[in-house]
Formats: C-alpha cells, structure tokens, sequence
C-alpha cells in the first residue's frame, strides 16, 4: 500500500488515529478551521495540577488533518501547559515525517487547536 | 493492495489490443513522418494518416479535419486560444459555461488580458446548461462557444446538439471538449454541428500523450505551437507516431464496440447507484440522474471529506476520485492551489460540504463483483469517517434534543 | 529493401531497453499522476519523478527544474514565447541565430506581431557563430539569446558556453536547443550557462512525443498549454506517463553509454567521410570540420539534385535526409512550401546547387559494412544524375573546350 | 519499395527514364527552370513533316521534375506540333497517376519546356 502521497507515519495516525473522542467536562476546549475550507478539529483537554492528563480529538478533515490531530494529542499528554503551549506546527509536520507542502496547513490547525484549548482553559480557570 | 479501478474517468487501462497496434512502431517502424523521401519515413507517415481516418470515422468527419495533439489540454488551449486568434487581433467574446475543464478556463486567461471578454453561462442543480442560456449570452462580437459534451466530475452530458444549431444560426464557432464523452457516447459532428472538437486516446483505452482536435474543413485557427510543417500548420513537430497509432487503434475499436460497453456500464452504474442509496445515509448523487456518462456515479456525503474517504477506499483496494479540495492540485506549493471544486459550486452544492465529492467512474474492465464490494465496504468507510467527525456528532446530538 | 538507417537526425530507433522500461507503463501501471491518492495514481507519479531525476541528470541540473513537454518544438516555444511573456508586455529583443530550429524562428513571429524585436546573428561558412557577434547584438532590452547547441543539417557545435558567459554577463536569459546535441554530447547546464535548455527524447534512442524543457530554478516563464497544474505549473495537461519514462530510461543510457557512442561514432563517420571525398569528384563537405556531431556527415554535389539522390539512395537500402528545397515539406498545400534550406544559406552554399545537400547521421546501431556500403554506391547514383543533368553536360562541354 | 511520396508510375519513370540524352542538331530546343529553384529541363526535339519524330532530354532536379520530364518525351513523340502544344501539365501528371500537390510544378515545367521548344522550332523555321 504506497500510502498515497503521505509518510507512512501519516498512513499509520489516519488510518490508526490515537485518541479519538470526547472527553465529558473536559477543561479546555479548542476549535478551529471550518468544514467549508475542508477541515475542522475540534480538542478536548484534561487538565490537572498544570499538567495535560488527557487529550481527545475529533476532526473533519483529509488525511493530514487527521493525522495532525493524532499526533498532536499524543504530544501534548504529560506535558505542562506552557510546554504544549509552545509547540510548534512544524514540531507536529516533522514527528509525522513531514507533510506535503500543500498540507502544511493541517499541521497550523493543530497547533491553533492547542492554543484554543489552552485558552479556554484559562478563561474557565481565571487567576 | 488496490484492486479495483474506479477512477476511468481520470485516465483508462490502455486497451492490449492497442498496446499490439502500437508495438511495431516503437522498434521496427520507427521513422520521421517528415523523412517520407525514405521507407521508414513512408512507413510512419502510412500509419499516421491510417489512425488519422480512424479518428476522424469515430466523429463521422474527414480525414483532413482531424490535427493531432499531445492531448486533450492541448487541444482545448488550440481550440480556444486559436479561434480567438483567428477570429481578429482586438477584443471578442467567448461564451462559456460553468463546468468547463480548466484547460478550457485557464485558456481564457491570456485571452482575457488581450482584451477578450468571456460570458459564463450558468447550470442548473443536475450541471445542465440550458440552451436558451446560451442564445441569450451570444452578442454580436462572440467569436465561439465552448462548452463540453460531458463533466468528468459529475457525469451530466450537455445538449451540445442543440447549443451547436443555436451556435451556427448565430453565426459563431462551437467547441465542444468531448474529452470524458468520446468513445463512450456517440459523437457526430455533423449531428452536433461544432467546429471544434477536442478528443484524448487515454480517456477511452488509448495511450497517454495522444489528442486530437477536430478543426471543420475551412475553419480558421492559428496554431499554438509553431515550426515545422506537420498537421497542416495547424500543429508543429515530429508526430508521436506510436501514440496516434494507438488513438487510432483505439477510436477504431470504440466505435465497434461502444454500444457493448454503453450497455454493460449502464447496468453496473446502475447496480453501484442503487446499492450505495441504500446502505449509506446522508448520501447525496450528482450530476444528472439519466442523461450522464455510462458507469459515472458520483455522490457526496454529509461529514465525511473525500480524501479521507479516498485514502480509506484505496486502502480498501478501490481506486477512486475526488472533486474535493484535499484531493485536488496536492502537488501545489502552498494552500493556494487547493481550490474547492467549482463544478461543485456551480452545481449548488454547499461549501461546507462539498469537500466529500466521490466519483467511481467504471470501465469495460469493471465486473458486477466489484460493485458489489464497493457496495460493501463503502458504509463502514464512512461510518468511521463520521465517528470522528464534530460536525456529525453535533449533528447527532441535535437529532437527539430534537428526537426527545 | 531499405536498410541501412543513416538519418538519426530526423529520429533514432527506440533502444530496446527503453522499451522495456516503458512497456509496463502501458497495461500495468497506467494511473494518472495527478490521481496519486491512489495506488495506481502514485505508482504512475513516482515513475515520473524517477525519470525527472534521470534527464536531469544527464545535464547536471536539479529534478525541480525539469519540465516535461510533448517534445522539442513544444519546448522551444514554451522557451521563446515563456520567456519573452515572462519578461514584460511590451516590446523588448530577442537574439537568435541565423541556423535556429523553425520551431524557434517561427516561435518568433507571433512574438514579432506583438512588438518584439529580433536580431539575427550571422554564422561563417562553417555554421558557427561568432560569441563577439552575440555580444555585440545584445542592447539593453533584450531579454533572450537563444543559440542551438548543434545543428542537425550540418552538424556543426556552436560555442554555447562563451555565449552563455556573456548572456549571463550582461544579464540576458540564455536558451539552448540541444535537440539534435543531448544524450550525444556533454551538455552540462552549469558549465554552459544555459537558464533554459530544449530536449527531445526520440532523438537520443527515447519514445517520440516526449521532450524536456530545463528550466533554471528562479527563471520566469509563462505557461504556454493552460489546464491543470502539471509540471509545477510551467505545462498543463495529464502526463504522457510511459513516454516520459523513456525519456529517463534513455537519458540514464545516454549518460553511461555516451563516451562510447562517441569513440565509435566519430570513427564510422571519418571513415564515410573519407571514403566519399575519395570517390565523388564536386562533393562539398558542409559544416564544421572537427566541432561537428559524431557520426554526421553532410555535404553538397554539384550538378546533383538531393531529392533524387535521396530517392536512389533508398532504392539502393540506404535511408537519409537532405536539407534540400525538394525533400522538405513535400507534404505541403504548394510550392510556397518548398523552401531552400535556410542553413545552406546561410553558410554560404550558392543556391543554385544547394538544393543537392544530403545528410548522412549515423546511430549507435550502424556498423562499418554499412559505411562501406556507402562508399561504394554514393559514386554510381551520383553519375547518372550527372548523366541526365543539362547542367553537368555544360559544364563538360566547358571543360572540353577549356582542355582542348 | 514504398517509393516514398510518389507513385509507382513516377518511380518507374524516375529511376528507368524514357529519352535521356542529347539530339545533335536538334530542330527545336526548349531550356527552362533554373537549378536554383531546383530543378531545370532542358528538351530536345527531332522534327520530320510536322510532327515529332524524336525528344530527348536532360533534366536537373527532383524525382517529380524527371519523372515529367521523361513521361512528357514519350507522350509528344508522334505528335504533331499543335498537338504536341496542346499538351497541359494536368495531362503529364494524369499520366504519372498524380503528383503531390506539392511537385505540380514540375508538371508545368514539362508544358513549358515543349512550348519553349516549339517556339525555338519556329523561330529557326520562320514562315
Ligand atoms: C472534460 C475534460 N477536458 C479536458 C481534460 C484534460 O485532459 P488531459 O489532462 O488528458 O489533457 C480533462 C481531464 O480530466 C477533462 O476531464
Ligand atoms: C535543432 C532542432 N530543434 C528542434 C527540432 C524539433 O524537433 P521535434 O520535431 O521533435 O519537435 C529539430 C527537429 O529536427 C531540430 O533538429
């Protein structure tokens, strides 16, 4: 299976995404993108002691967009909330292997993602 | 491993029977049409003008109206930019419709920055034009009509017969780009009424790298690419002989056995049609429910994006395609060139749905099996789809509020 | 029968190692490119990047810069039209020189109609142009120079890389169109300097219908066939899969095989070369001595017709090309067509003899019995055109009373 | 032997021509063409009571040029002088089975080198 135009490691978080799903009263919530650009995602956080305990994602979107939020979700676990604040896009594109150049996109919406969560989080948690 | 070839519309298996009509010219006969002074010049030049009538037979027109391209790109840029150069060197219109190839609209830009003006006429729900439209776009200053026998994405065919009388009593040229309709639906130009006609090998069994253009004996065009004297000017440089060869090979057979195919296509498009309307909800058909190319069936389904769909089928062993915007232009440089399909737009479909645009286009090769294995393993593709999906579970928590 | 192919020039047999390497693009792999979310899509799209990687290769350039086309006259023109689009709307210059391709020249002459100007550069009477001439036409508009490596009609190398030098000295794109040159000689796009190069597959043992443009990485180019984004936007249109992978295939031949084609080749061609200056009295070599193709040999007879001697040579088995006024296009509406080879004419050849030139280019396939077997029909087909030439028969009786 | 543009009656009479050579004395000779254009024929005839007892020629240039030329010395042999003055190129090349529209011309030139001749017959045999 050539695995289309992606990484094999894109094929394996699409076709095998890690933490799907919604977590009930979930401490920060994050959505980005649009389902008429193509894609949306929409984060989950659990949140104890500063730390992110869990993530789950939903995502509409193509293959990047799905494997973006898999990845992204495994990386920020056990991470404190400044550490998952600073990740970077390109930190997502390059522990998928990389990305198409034209998909890079999915990789920002993950990103953006974080931040919204971490946002609300903070806007629930104020102080 | 993928299995299943559902793509024909995107490019088909090329014919073995042209693939042996096309042998000998690549170590035997392997002359220079222009060096015909000498036997293996001569031999080349037999079997162009051989596949030339070939050609021309499948659309009932004459040998000496069909010039050879590199393919349907080419073809549709000669006709457009090549009747609009013709036709003067100040300004113009041409009148198109909305579901046109890109070879046909991106051909309209240079032209446009020339001064040319371009009226599109729109389609209704199916992606039908109606005629009237067109009457009613024709000004004074139109030098040609351009609109395409069949979409490739969504299957409607056009009533280019009609387009073509109106196109002539006006006065004006008529293309149509029958690259998705030739050797599948009869093509007459004489019945049609056009001047130009753009054709590709590789869409009905040929080979890639092998197009014609049909040019009406008398109609004026300049050409595009310019040097040597082949195709009657029309068309400079050494022929692809192998691959005309093919297109003749595989026009001749098309027009034997079109009928056979049109017969079993329909009832294997019509077997895939009715099994995914039942097993998949939210599914929605596009393109025109009779009037549409044989084995074409194209859909689009609610929360669930085509290429992920896509990647899901070929990882299911069944090759498909996308109108979507993933699937699209993947090899751009940056987002940009990911456009929403326009066919789809133009078509009505919303845009925050339209990125779920499936066409399975079946050939000659395709058996009842395979349809029914689609049929199969298509609902759980997309269930999975929706189950990670936000938007459908909003949807389902809505219909839950709703249904308590 | 004919037999002996000494016209590699107009075209070369396909290596059948090319042919194997294309032959399971046809019924195998025959996906489109741009479907490569796919199997069957990526498969094809893979072979195509590989081949990108082979040609450019070949001429030390990088894989992005390589844009496949539909062959060399494609490429010329995407390379004349492209760039002086790409440069600005109006006006500015174009030098060329006086032995260019008509896929070149006659490039030129839309370009013409829209305000460029053209300076065409002489050449001495060995075919070669002068660096200093070039250098010497170049004014603060002109946006192209564009010399051929080599000439096919008579051989000659022309200094690409002192021209390259002084385009790139003054700031002025440089195109070469190595058609008649690549896969035969080294042609290295750093050490030339060339910003734009035309290949052409079927001319290096590759398929018909592919070609090559390099395009230096940062050049400017309009697009010249508009569709869908192919080639990284430079050329539209589904790629001719199988074709372009014979153009790798023979361009990774070319590469490790050219050194010895080389050796061989010049050895056959001094031999024929020798062996008619020994034979046939009034014969005139044309082109240079010593910077020519291997394996090219042409020259003129006096009193002797080149069509003619083109005809009897393939009655005698020996198949070859003439840059004569009769043997190009004969496939023309009328004698308008019939034009005396520019290229004789501009090396000097008084025209009223040139119409006898003939052009003898050997391939890796010809043998030394083939050479002899030349040799010794050239003199008796020269002598009875002779015997039925009034010309000949004056120029006797001259001679006789001169004598006498 | 595909004999390349031509046909089987051009090649025939391209490589076997009828009446190459000289007349000595000739009583008409008819030059026209020019080598620069490409071809030129040189025809001479041998005239007894009005008619044409004897043509022969010489003839530079392409297949079509010499194929018309030898076809053009068997059809006006036997012919009296008006007859042999009414002969067109569409005759010479109906009798060659066509040329490419290409090599018309060489059929002209054949017309025209009888006319040249004829005339140069009366100019040496005024009144
Ligand atoms: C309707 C139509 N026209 C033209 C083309 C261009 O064909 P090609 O890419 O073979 O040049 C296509 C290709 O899909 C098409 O569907
Ligand atoms: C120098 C040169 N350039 C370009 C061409 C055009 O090549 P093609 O007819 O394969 O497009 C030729 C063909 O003979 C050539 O000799």
């Amino acid at each position: 299976m050539a695995g289309g135009p992606y990484t094999a490691k894109v094929m394996d978080h699409f076709m095998n995404p890690r933490n799907v799903g919604e977590i009930e009263n979930a401490d920060g919530v994050g959505e980005v993108g649009n389902p008429a650009c193509g894609d949306m995602m929409r984060l989950y956080l659990k949140v104890e002691e500063g730390k992110i305990v869990d993530a789950k994602f939903r995502t509409f979107g193509c293959g990047a967009a799905i494997a973006s939020s898999s990845m992204l979700t495994e990386m920020i676990k056990g991470k404190t909330l400044e550490e998952a604040r600073a990740i970077t896009n390109q930190q997502v594109a390059e522990a998928l292997d990389g990305l198409p150049p034209v998909k890079i996109h999915c990789s920002v919406m993950a990103e953006q993602a974080v931040k919204a969560a971490l946002d609300d989080y903070v806007k629930k948690n104020p102080g | 491993m993928a299995r299943i070839f559902f793509d024909h519309i995107s490019t088909s298996p090329l014919d073995p029977r042209v693939f042996e009509a096309m042998r000998p010219y690549f170590l035997e006969v392997y002359g220079n049409p222009s060096s015909h002074i000498h036997d293996q010049g001569q031999a080349a030049l037999k079997a162009v003008d051989a596949a030339r009538a070939e050609v021309a037979s499948l659309l009932n027109a004459g040998p000496g109206e069909i010039v050879f391209t590199s393919g349907a790109t080419e073809s549709n840029n000669l006709a457009v930019k090549g009747a609009a150069e013709a036709a003067g060197r100040k300004g113009g219109h041409i009148v198109v419709s909305d579901v046109e190839h890109f070879s046909v609209l991106n051909a309209l830009i240079p032209l446009r920055n020339r001064g040319v003006e371009v009226t599109t006429v729109p389609v209704d729900s199916d992606g039908k034009v109606d005629p009237g439209d067109v009457a009613g776009a024709i000004r004074s200053d139109t030098m040609l009509v351009s609109v395409m026998q069949a979409n490739s994405e969504i299957g409607t065919i056009q009533p280019v017969a009609e387009i073509g009388r109106i196109a002539r009593e006006r006065g004006v040229l008529f293309h149509t780009d029958a690259t998705a309709s030739a050797g599948h639906i009869p093509l007459d130009v004489r019945t049609i009424g056009a001047d130009l006609v753009t054709l590709s090998a590789h869409n009905f069994y040929g080979p890639k790298g092998a197009g014609a253009l049909f040019v009406r004996e008398g109609v004026a065009l300049v050409s595009q690419i310019d040097g040597g004297f082949q195709e009657r000017g029309f068309r400079a440089g050494t022929e692809n002989v192998p691959g005309i060869v093919g297109m003749g090979a595989a026009a001749g057979i098309a027009k034997r056995e079109m009928g056979e195919w049109d017969f079993r296509l329909r009832r294997l498009g019509k077997r895939l049609w009715e099994g995914i309307a039942a097993s998949v909800d939210h599914l929605h058909f596009t393109g025109h429910p009779s009037d549409r190319l044989p084995g074409h069936v194209s859909f689009w389904v609610e929360y669930a994006e085509g290429e992920s769909l896509l990647l899901f089928l070929n990882v299911n062993g069944i090759m498909a395609a996308s109108g979507s915007a993933c699937s699209s232009n993947l090899r751009g440089h940056d987002e940009e060139d990911l456009v929403a399909s326009p066919v789809l737009r133009a078509i009505g479909v919303p845009s925050d749905i339209c990125t779920g645009s499936i066409t399975f286009s079946l050939g000659k090769g395709n058996t009842e099996a395979e349809v029914d294995e689609v049929v199969s393993v298509l609902p759980g593709i997309v269930k999975r789809l929706w189950e990670m999906s936000p938007t459908y579970l909003d949807y389902q928590k809505q219909k839950a509020q709703g249904g308590a």
